[in-house]
């Protein structure tokens, strides 16, 4: 699974973009954070408050609850400020 | 129609392209948003706009067929840019096209709502020295919930 | 700024003159409104703009400064054509500047609700051999009410 | 005083602009009205359905009971349509 990091999200987790092997018990977005934040400091200050991550999966917004089977591509980023 | 850039637009020129050899539009509302030199009381002196590429695409076409089928449009045309920009330039254009104006001003007004809620970009502005991302707007947020059905 | 004019516009090279060297307008709305080539189920081919020299102006500037007392605004720009026109050409055009997106849109919406309802323009349409005088919408003054305070 | 006719009044009346010398006892637009009546079938036919006619007085818009005492100009017109 491709994951992609934007904004501060990216600069925090000290990485844009990261092919990985989920554990097969992994069904959501929430299951997805909980893992990434076992993997070092940068995740786990990347995802510190999650009152200010949004997320997307295959490219159209998704909440934490969304499932990830089968997703090819998961992505973080704050809340946008485009326009 | 639907463009990401890192050029300039000009709206005229846009617009014309719109509107060209058509003689069945009767209103066109243009928005454009430009770079300011202060965000608050922090000056700003350069701004980076990052962005999503693949999903912005898809984002601005999901939110320009929306506004297609809330209002009878002949036509609409959103341009982002993306990259270094300076205070004074063009970040953003909305053009909504119809046969009478209301349509054509709420259409317009709805695109940069949701544009600005849901389009993932994010602005970095720099100022005496130090970057900060942008924090997004409550108000923004507020705004789009009037188009919620 | 009003101008009342035979000559067309140029969207692009007007907001580019309005917004030069600025750099605290965040948002600028443009309304242009063009000749249509239908009235209702009468085919329209060609417009003749009459108006009231001497009151026009006096009246634009007049909608113009109420915009300002209404909304905080950077600048603003009414452009209305008169004499002859073919549809597709530009009518009238309308562009409110601000810091913020919500009052450029509504004052750019409140702009055109009054120049409908109180500059003194007429329009007159040629179709089929025959021409006739546009009759005033009821829509129209229903929108200018929006705005009464 | 100066009037002033537009669009269809204009035709109707057939005169774009005139000048006259108004009775004394003429104060306001209705009493114009009721005066230039007088003056022709022109004139009657222009103001047959006071419902679509407009004024203004001194270039400013006036309804039928603004006072037209001092003033140099008085226009009536259908309602607008431009824009």
């Amino acid at each position: 699974m491709k994951l992609l990091y934007f904004a501060w999200v990216k600069q925090k987790a000290g990485t844009g973009e990261e092919e990985v092997s989920l554990p097969a018990n992994i069904r959501d977005v929430n299951g997805l954070i909980a893992w990434l934040k076992t993997r070092g400091e940068g995740y786990e200050a990347a995802f510190a408050d999650l009152g200010i991550i949004r997320c997307a999966v295959d490219q159209a917004h998704g909440d934490f609850d969304t499932s990830i089977a089968g997703a090819t591509e998961v992505a973080f980023f704050p809340p946008v400020t485009g326009g | 129609m639907i463009r990401v850039q890192a050029e300039d637009f000009d709206i005229g020129a846009e617009v014309a392209a719109l509107t060209a050899g058509r003689t069945d539009i009767g209103a066109v509302v243009t928005f454009s948003g430009l770079v300011r030199d202060a965000s608050g009381n922090a000056p700003v002196t350069s701004m980076e706009l990052e962005h999503y590429p693949g999903m912005t695409e898809k984002e601005l076409a999901r939110i320009e067929t929306e506004a297609h089928e809330r209002w009878p449009l002949q036509a609409t045309l959103i341009v982002h840019r993306v990259g270094r920009l300076a205070p004074g330039d063009n970040i953003v254009l909305v053009v909504a096209a119809s046969a009478h104006r209301e349509a054509a001003f709420e259409a317009a007004s709805f695109l940069m709502d949701y544009l600005k809620t849901r389009a993932p970009f994010w602005k970095r502005e720099e100022g005496q020295g130090e970057a900060r991302w942008v924090d997004a707007r409550e108000s923004d947020d507020q705004a789009a919930t009037r188009w919620k059905r």
